[in-house]
């Protein structure tokens, strides 16, 4: 079985290599700590006074996670290997960095690995006197039902998600604050995704699992993980109608709400679909009577190579469109101001 | 060998690190049917880690200094799930050891268990959620029970195939439900590899 | 023979569908005549006494072209089928929306349709009393040798020329000065492409061309046209040094010249590898002694699902870079300001 | 079929529609080959757009009418190089049936002529580029040499053939240089089925 095509060196480099492109091509936006080559900081977010807002995560998910660092979004980031939670140590060289003294704030996917390796990293600064809270993304709505909404899978929703707590960070809130905004931010955002293809990682370059042409996952999660089912692959109306009505039924919106919507590439998706994806949104969200304060469309929570596409929705309120409207600055996303 | 030494478990850590590099895409393609493709390659970079740094401790090294080296270059290499789960098991392990040059081959199984400790306690699991514990516990109550390490090897393997007919409830494959069903746990194979590793190379009738 | 996987309703639709998208998603920076729903027109952009400048082409290369319409940059872009010129309507609505009474100027990438229709589109506005000009963009440097620059095709290069043109039509130049800034930037605009897969139609869904695994194409066209030759697939950096080779061959700058850079995908590739390709093309540069002003990482100029990618570099003098620093906001694309 | 009348010519689009849709998938393989695979879509969607309009004109419309809407719509529907190609070779064809209701069929062979001419004013091919031209000029050389409609098509066919010998100089396929050798050019292939549609129609011995 030949490989897949890659445009990579040796696979084991594939991350650091990564990460120096992402340095040399963004010196405004991002350098990163001479002894911690895994951690990236924002050149202009940390200050003194200012919760830090510290997320991280597997690589593979670009521009999550070190394209959200920046002014009005996250501090710094913690960067694992290709899919796999970053050790303690960066992130705790990433909380030093990135603290201005108010408090550290750790968001990132709701994953086994990232617990353990942030919770590790959590004790590591409390040793240094630095308080550090977590809160969980879990806005994958395939991943467990409502009941167990604790339990699911932080997906493409980290981008509203951080974004809130970003923003609430950078107008000076508390870390008490600061952590109810991005549960809050949390708890209303819902996103659901399908694959067309799998990924395949840059150490071994074979498909990570098999979806044979003719068939889709829905609810396949961002690492390849295995959704609610495998099926025929149906048009994108179809797909779309499925997934919203499934977001539509838990988000439990009132005509006249506003929400934010992302609609995603997991990676070899390219916008035209994403488009033809909105465009049926757009039309679910008017007939469900919502407004539309604020739409993403493109690759922002991405699962290397994989084809597919996922879609977010943010049942917005006053502070939450508030946050969504705050101006940030990163690298590789840039809204308002 | 009748006693363990520090080189001698500098050697078991190259011997791990030289099985893990063989089963990587195994073990990916485990991974790969209920999770993320990767456990592969968090064990063949950890285990290489952990024989890299064991392997440049000076000849003075304690038993548990090579543990404590494993567990922090493990750790450091990986990340992941199994990076704080085999870091906890080797400084678990390395406690036990003390900080001795050797131990009788006959307290080995005690190390084993005091891993599969480390691991229940960093992961929180419990048998039967379909993680490398369900290897690590059967191994570490044959441990206790004062089996041999043969025995103790059998016993992860066993626990490892059962976890095939598993539902899983932690970690990665837990939101799969009934689907992850009739594939085994690639943490618990991975783990049934590690136990007769060590029963191999720490048995009297072992390499070295 | 199974259809190639994507997220679209019938392939017929599948631009119109798009452009729904985009219009629903970018209601503040995009609107499209009533009568012309292929021309998309930038909110803030046109304005009177300013030059218009017009771009367009086929569809398939998302963000190009309608990511670019905005202020700053493109007044208004007319949207072919998938990989089609569009007819000399929609061009001809396009520049009505947008011209300003200062004179329209053309610009896309050099294509016998596209110039074909282009200039169709040219003589109506002649009848209706307004001036249009044309600029061809021909950057890929693997289209054609460097004596017969004129007869190479327009590709990714294309954001740095319609980016310094518009900028030049926004700071109010004439006619005259707008066309000699985007001759002058197409000039000094050098790109180099390579492909590891076929992209497919949305109408036939099968690859358009026969590209197997373990191979690539080197110095492929934005619409799968055949490049220089083909050959095993290598590292990242034996490919991007081949490109860069080339780029710097016939670019012949300067220790201590500035340029632009723009590492760009296909559609299928993520960004991990173009971080990957950028280090080394910072490596390359930096070499050379050139010095990096600004640089762009992602999908901009895209071949529907092809996998691959392609390195742009446009080679500054003062005035380019002035060009390349003015603001601009497009929808899919944002800069300064 | 002793005239062409305007009925008889909206009947003719409606031919070629139905062509074009069978051989789209045929004429975007060989477009991919040295192109960019969409010739085929091009042809159906142009040709059914000019089927369409022609089809809902009024019966009081002449020829030339037929051939505008058709022109008007071709383009409209499709751009890309085919559509400024065929719309200029159908309002040419229009210009010579001129506003008449009818014409002999002895007169068809001037319309192929004409659209052969419309095609290279407006792309300025010239015979040997490896172009649509290479099907249309020998067809027009043959009909202004007073060959049968039969024989026209004959030479837009071997016309087409020859262009798998020849290395492009124009158009998209031009940047291939001898890479282009060996491959027929996809716009000179559907030139030839449409001369042979024309022919076949407008043929005394022809349909209608
Ligand atoms: N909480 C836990 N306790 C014990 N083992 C766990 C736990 N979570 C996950 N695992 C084990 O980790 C394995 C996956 O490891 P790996 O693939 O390296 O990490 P990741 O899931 O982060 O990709 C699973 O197969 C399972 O055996
Ligand atoms: N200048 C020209 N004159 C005549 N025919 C041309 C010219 N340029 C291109 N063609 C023809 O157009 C065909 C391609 O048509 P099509 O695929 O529909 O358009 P595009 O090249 O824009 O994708 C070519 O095979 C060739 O026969
Ligand atoms: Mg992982
Ligand atoms: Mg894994
Ligand atoms: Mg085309
Ligand atoms: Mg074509």
């Amino acid at each position: 079985m030949t490989l897949t095509q890659k445009l990579i060196n040796d696979g084991n480099d594939a991350v650091d290599e990564m990460l120096a492109g992402v340095i040399a091509a963004h010196p405004d936006h991002l350098w990163r700590p001479d002894h911690a080559p895994r951690a990236v900081i924002a050149r202009h977010g940390p200050r003194k006074g200012k919760v830090a807002l510290v997320i991280g995560g597997g690589s593979g998910h670009e521009p999550t996670f070190l394209g959200f660092v920046g002014k009005g979004l996250a501090d710094a980031a913690a960067i694992g290997n290709v899919f796999a939670s970053p050790p303690p140590q960066p992130v705790m060289d990433a909380a030093m960095a990135a603290d201005g003294g108010a408090g550290v704030l750790f968001m990132y996917g709701n994953y086994a690995g990232d617990v353990m390796n942030f919770d590790m990293a959590a004790e590591m600064l409390e040793m240094e006197g630095i308080e550090a809270r977590t809160v969980l993304t879990t806005d994958d709505i395939a991943s467990a039902p409502r009941e167990a909404r604790d339990t699911r899978r932080g997906v493409a929703g980290n981008v509203f998600i951080f974004k809130a707590a970003g923003a609430a960070a950078d107008l000076g809130f508390t870390l008490d604050e600061v952590e109810r905004v991005a549960r809050h931010a949390n708890a209303r955002t819902y996103t659901m995704g399908v694959a067309l293809s799998a990924c395949s990682l840059p150490q071994t370059r074979r498909p990570n699992f098999d979806l044979p042409a003719g068939e889709m996952e829905i609810g396949m999660g961002i690492h390849g993980e295995p959704g609610i089912r495998r099926e025929a692959l149906r048009p994108a109306d179809a797909v779309t109608d499925e997934i919203m009505d499934a977001i539509l039924a838990e988000m439990a919106a009132k005509p006249g709400d506003r929400v934010a919507v992302l609609v995603n590439s997991l990676g070899a998706t390219p916008l035209m679909e994403l488009y033809i994806i909105y465009a049926r949104v757009a039309v679910r969200l008017a007939t469900a009577g919502l407004t539309v304060h604020h739409a993403l469309v493109g690759p922002y929570c991405t699962s290397l190579d994989m084809a597919g596409a996922s879609i977010t929705v943010m049942h917005l309120d006053d502070e939450l469109q508030r946050m969504i409207d705050h101006p940030c600055d990163c690298a590789m996303f840039r809204h308002g101001g | 060998m009748a006693e363990l030494t520090s080189a001698g478990l500098v050697a078991t850590f190259a011997v791990l690190a030289d099985r893990m590099r063989a089963e990587r895409d195994a073990l990916c393609r485990l991974d790969g049917v209920i999770g993320d493709a990767d456990h592969g390659i968090a064990m063949e970079q950890g285990m290489a880690a952990a024989a890299g740094a064991t392997a440049a401790l000076t000849p003075d090294a304690t038993l548990q200094d090579v543990f404590n080296a494993a567990a922090k270059a493990f750790l450091n290499a990986v990340g992941a799930s199994s990076g704080p789960l085999y870091a906890t098991a080797f400084l678990r392990a390395g406690k036990v050891a003390g900080p001795r040059a050797a131990i009788p081959v006959a307290e080995t199984p005690a190390l084993i268990a005091a891993m599969a400790e480390g691991i229940a306690a960093r992961g929180k699991a419990e048998p039967g959620q379909k993680t490398m514990i369900d290897a690590w516990a059967p191994a570490a109550g044959a441990a206790l029970r004062g089996a041999d390490l043969r025995a103790i090897a059998a016993a992860a393997e066993a626990g490892a195939a059962a976890t095939a007919d598993m539902v899983a409830t932690l970690g990665r494959a837990a939101r799969l439900g009934e689907r992850s069903r009739g594939h085994k746990d690639p943490g618990a194979v991975s783990a049934a590899m590690i136990v007769a590793v060590l029963a191999g190379e720490w048995s009297p009738a072992g390499a070295a």
